[in-house]
């Protein structure tokens, strides 16, 4: 098992957003997280980075325990927030060698990252906080790649692409399951993402089922 | 457009060449009053001559700032909004940044011969480098990013504020107890007290530095307009290469 | 596409990376220069101008530069912060599982480098505004107080700031936590230079004594500060 | 004509993102905005809600003349920007009550905004700052319904909502329509959003074509 | 739903609704409060610190008020702008299409209401802390000066935060847009204050010169930010 929750419960200051969540994920997966907003697929996501403290429950990522040390996983999982993470004032270029530079990514895999998302030529050069919000999106995307996680978090990774974009991205995902990696994402669109997905959970009041 | 280029390239005109040369005779003629006809002070001795450019400078700092003020008035009132009116504002603004950078670098000087000291915290030089900060700030202003439209109409508020600073200047010395010279010239009460030729070389200082400012405005309002014109070519090939992009894709 | 995790990067590297990242986002945004020098700037100046006492001023002087120091650094630790934080960047490099003590330490050297470069225009200014003299040995009393007390103050400044980014609203505790702590700095790094610069006819043999307060306060913040920074960034 | 663009062009310092756009909408249309990332799309409804001079080129929007006064325009469009316009630190209620009484919309519209958007209850005293993205988004939706506006400029509406709040979405456009408003939309869910919009115009490279 | 616009809404509103808004927001995020307000107090608390002599202290009192005062100015109009555009919100208030100088008197009146809970507890610890003795005829004045300087720093702050809001890098343009402007406030502020405290023996009716100038500043710069607000914020 990749992910093993079970009976979790994670708190923002007073508010369960998961509720006593149960599933587990094993190795190969693209499993999607769907359901209505605010039933906690981002919180299920980041819960599973190590990025938000266990309030009860069991929860194994990677064999690692979340409940007694949240800090192990986040070296083997890539994650895509809502937010993208980008620095603003620096150039696609300059965020991408940054993140490779703290992971130890090679030139190769940031230019090659960078291609598969579009970002080559005059964009590469271009301050992000001038990118289109697509753009932005795509950046994120591609300092997500070169991260060669084994367990891939991406929260609507769909949203704010171009068809070719999202095509592109879903080749990206089926050959990082190829090469082993396992995929868990979040999505409102329904029909694009079950096309990606092998299984499907549906997350509704904090809770996981089935679908 | 690269005609326009082409024929306005020179920045030059006649009118300009006759100024340029009147300015240089005119203040050929302040550099032999000022530092051999005039005689030295009885107090200050030979570093009384600071004034013919000190004065003057600051003088038509207060000129150009002024101009500016006019200038911003005119575009914004203006029902074509002629961006003749804003590269006017900022050229004049320029000039009169570099004479009050004159002005207080003269002035500095003086007051280490005077006071033993560059500088001192006193009301007219105080808020004489807060008038030049004022300043470099406006040209600041215009620096930031935003079409033509948008400097001219942001720059001329700021102008239009920035100049009332300037009779705050002229009166510190009478608002605050000041160490500088009150208002010798100037003065309210109308009496010049000052040798005749000191004063007619303070004037010539003046009339000699108002043709400089003249000149410098008309040419720096000139590669201002080309400078414009550069940047609206440099658009007509942007917008073709953008417009490609819907080809390759 | 392999996808196995990426070697893990030395901890050297780290540094380097977080210290140019953060050094490159000053030239770009230029907030020290534009922003927090005129600040510190107008201080000194309103100073000079509100107590038009060279006597005064003298004996001011070593505390204006320090105060001016302190200011900048609440608005530069903030804003070093800030950056990160703003679109969920903290968030990535938690996740990027990096040792977090080297996040610490490139982020304390950015900060002490802007600091540094702050303090050089304020001490200048300082001894042009306000016609201070500084002997040699002073000279070297007052660099020496200067490196001790910036690497202090980036330390905790870091720490502080790493504590109180993240969670909204709470970057309005960083003064309230950092200002008792740098107190002790402040008065310290203000008795040293007063020392350096000989004001109130303060010796400069008086003022190594309180830099061995200062260098005993950088190695306690550098060392709790690499310890302590990753699980208060991190939650 | 409710909008009429010709050869319009909006730069963004020295780059054309709008390089001579022209397309016509008139009275009651739902127009759908598609095209790859970066096209320009954004940057068109901004132009529209008179956000972004107009370098060279005319454009009148609902008889307001964009050249010359992009002010007058405002009072009657309403936009949906990439980003919320909330007031993080505020409740839902608290923005909506901002919004409403700088527009001076009623208590009613008010209510039925939060309603549809289903801000009611527990959401409508969280902090905008809790909520999950799409909430958010909902929350945004909701201030503008009740502007009324009578032409609707909403960049990816659909982008973070789940099935149900894209169905409200769509019927709550379909309706402003009925009404006499008209809509012009950007997305990237060429699906949902071709059966939503009665024209689809592609934006690529700064230019409009008709599609 | 009809599609009509909605009627254009009164200026009064407008201006009460901005100026609740933000009020509303700093009783939240507390800002002023925690950040600002200690920031400040350090100033008054060192000083008195640093210059541990009473006739000293007397003659700076007035100008350490105000300069604290100038310092949280910059950070609350910062702060002020930069809720507003964070998520957007400024282009919202631009499309909304409301009158952009009722915006400028909200935020410029949430702004001296700021400075002002400020102002009293700076003078109130200058009082204590520094021995200062204030006569009825001196708290007339000081009132009046408090009043007329706070409306021009507000006036003027909003001004140049709507200026300099927005764009990118452009808030680093404030400080340097600001400092001249508020130099002179600065100084007749301090000189009314002194006059108020009598420090240096100065008198009470010295003061009020200095008010007439603060009052005319307060007045162009109401007036002046009123009529540009609208096109510096807008483009
Ligand atoms: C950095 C130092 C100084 C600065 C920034 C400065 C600035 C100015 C300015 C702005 C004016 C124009 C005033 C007006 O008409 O409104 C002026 C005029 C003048 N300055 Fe200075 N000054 C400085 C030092 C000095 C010194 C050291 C002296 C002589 C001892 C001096 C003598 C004069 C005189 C005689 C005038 C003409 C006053 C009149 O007739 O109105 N200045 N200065
Ligand atoms: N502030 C800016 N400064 C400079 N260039 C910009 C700025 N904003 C956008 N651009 C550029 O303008 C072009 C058009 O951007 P726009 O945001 O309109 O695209 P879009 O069609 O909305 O794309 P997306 O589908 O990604 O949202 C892009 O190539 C982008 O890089
Ligand atoms: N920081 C927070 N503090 C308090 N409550 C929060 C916080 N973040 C989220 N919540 C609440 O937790 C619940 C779950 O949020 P979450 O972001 O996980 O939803 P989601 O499934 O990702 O929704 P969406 O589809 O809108 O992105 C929501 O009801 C939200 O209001
Ligand atoms: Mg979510
Ligand atoms: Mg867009």
């Amino acid at each position: 098992m990749i992910v093993s929750f079970s009976d979790v419960v994670v708190v923002y200051d007073n508010f369960p957003a998961l509720a006593g969540a149960s599933f587990e994920v094993s190795s190969g997966e693209i499993v999607l997280l769907q359901g209505p907003n605010g039933a906690g697929k981002t919180t299920l996501l980041r819960a599973c980075a190590g990025l938000l403290p266990i309030a009860r429950g069991s929860a194994n990522v990677l064999s690692c325990d979340l409940t007694s040390d949240r800090h192990s996983v986040r070296r083997k999982v890539g994650l895509l927030s809502h937010a993208n993470g980008l620095f603003q004032d620096l150039t696609v270029e300059e965020n991408m060698s940054f993140w490779s530079r703290l992971i130890g990514a090679s030139n190769q895999d940031v230019k090659t990252a960078m291609h598969i998302m579009g970002l080559s030529d005059r964009l590469s050069t271009t301050r992000v906080a001038n990118l289109s919000a697509g753009q932005k999106r795509r950046c994120a995307l591609a300092t997500l790649i070169v991260r060669r996680a084994q367990l891939w978090l991406l929260d609507e990774p769909h949203a704010g692409l171009d068809t070719q974009g999202r095509d592109e991205l879903d080749k990206t995902l089926r050959a990082a399951r190829e090469a082993g990696a396992t995929v868990m994402f979040a999505s409102h669109e329904i029909d694009r993402a079950q096309n990606l997905a092998t299984r499907s959970l549906t997350v509704v009041g904090g809770l996981v089922t089935e679908s | 457009m690269s005609q326009v280029l082409q024929r306005t390239s020179p920045t030059g005109t006649r009118t300009t060449k006759v100024i340029g040369a009147l300015a240089l005779l005119v203040m050929a003629w302040v550099v032999v009053s000022g530092l051999i006809l005039t005689p030295q002070d009885v107090v200050q001795g030979e570093s009384v001559r600071i004034m013919y450019v000190h004065v003057p400078s600051a003088w038509i700092a207060y000129l150009a700032f002024i101009f500016t003020a006019v200038a911003s008035a005119s575009w914004l009132i203006s029902k074509k909004h002629s961006m003749g009116f804003d590269r006017f504002a900022g050229a004049s603004a320029e000039v009169g940044v570099m004479f009050m950078a004159i002005t207080l670098i003269t002035g500095s000087l003086w007051g280490r011969l005077t006071w033993g000291e560059f500088w001192q915290w006193d009301p007219r030089l105080t808020t004489t480098a807060f008038l030049f900060v004022t300043y470099v700030g406006y040209l600041a202003v215009r620096r930031l990013e935003g079409s033509v439209e948008q400097r001219a109409r942001r720059s001329a508020v700021v102008a239009m504020l920035a100049v009332l600073e300037i009779p705050l200047v002229h009166f510190s010395v009478v608002l605050w107890r000041s160490l500088h010279q009150g208002a010798t010239v100037l003065n309210p009460n109308g009496d010049v007290k000052m040798d005749d030729l000191m004063l007619f070389t303070l004037f010539s200082g003046v009339v000699g530095f108002t043709l400089v400012f003249v000149w410098l405005v008309l040419h720096r309002q000139r590669t201002m307009l080309l400078v414009d014109i550069a940047n609206r070519q440099g658009l007509d090939a942007a917008i073709a290469a953008r417009q490609t992009e819907s080809l390759v894709k | 596409m392999k996808s196995d995790s990426p070697t893990r990067v030395g901890k050297g590297k780290v540094v380097t990376a977080v210290f140019l990242k953060d050094i490159q986002i000053e030239l770009r945004s230029r907030v020290v220069t534009n922003q927090v020098l005129p600040f510190a700037g107008l201080v000194m100046v309103m100073f000079a101008f509100a107590l038009d006492n060279d006597d005064v001023l003298q004996r001011v002087a070593g505390g204006l530069v320090w105060l001016a120091t302190l200011f900048s650094l609440f608005i530069i630790v903030q804003r070093s912060f800030a950056i990160d934080t703003a679109d969920g960047a903290l968030d990535s490099l938690r996740v990027a599982g990096i040792d977090l003590s080297a996040v610490f330490f490139g982020k304390a050297i950015a900060l002490a480098t802007k600091l540094i470069a702050l303090e050089i225009v304020l001490i200048c200014s300082a001894v042009l505004l306000y016609r201070v003299d500084v002997s040699a040995t002073g000279l070297v009393l007052l660099v020496t107080c200067v490196l001790c007390a910036t690497s202090g103050l980036a330390f905790v400044g870091t720490l502080y700031g790493g504590l109180t980014a993240g969670a909204k609203g709470r970057e309005t505790l960083l003064p309230l936590l950092l200002l008792p702590v740098v107190a002790p700095v402040l008065i310290a790094a203000t008795r040293a230079t007063e020392a350096a610069f000989g004001s109130g006819g303060a010796q400069t043999s008086e003022g190594w004594a309180w830099i061995g307060l200062l260098a005993v306060f950088a190695a306690v913040f550098g060392v709790g500060g690499s310890l302590a920074f990753g699980s208060l960034i991190d939650e």
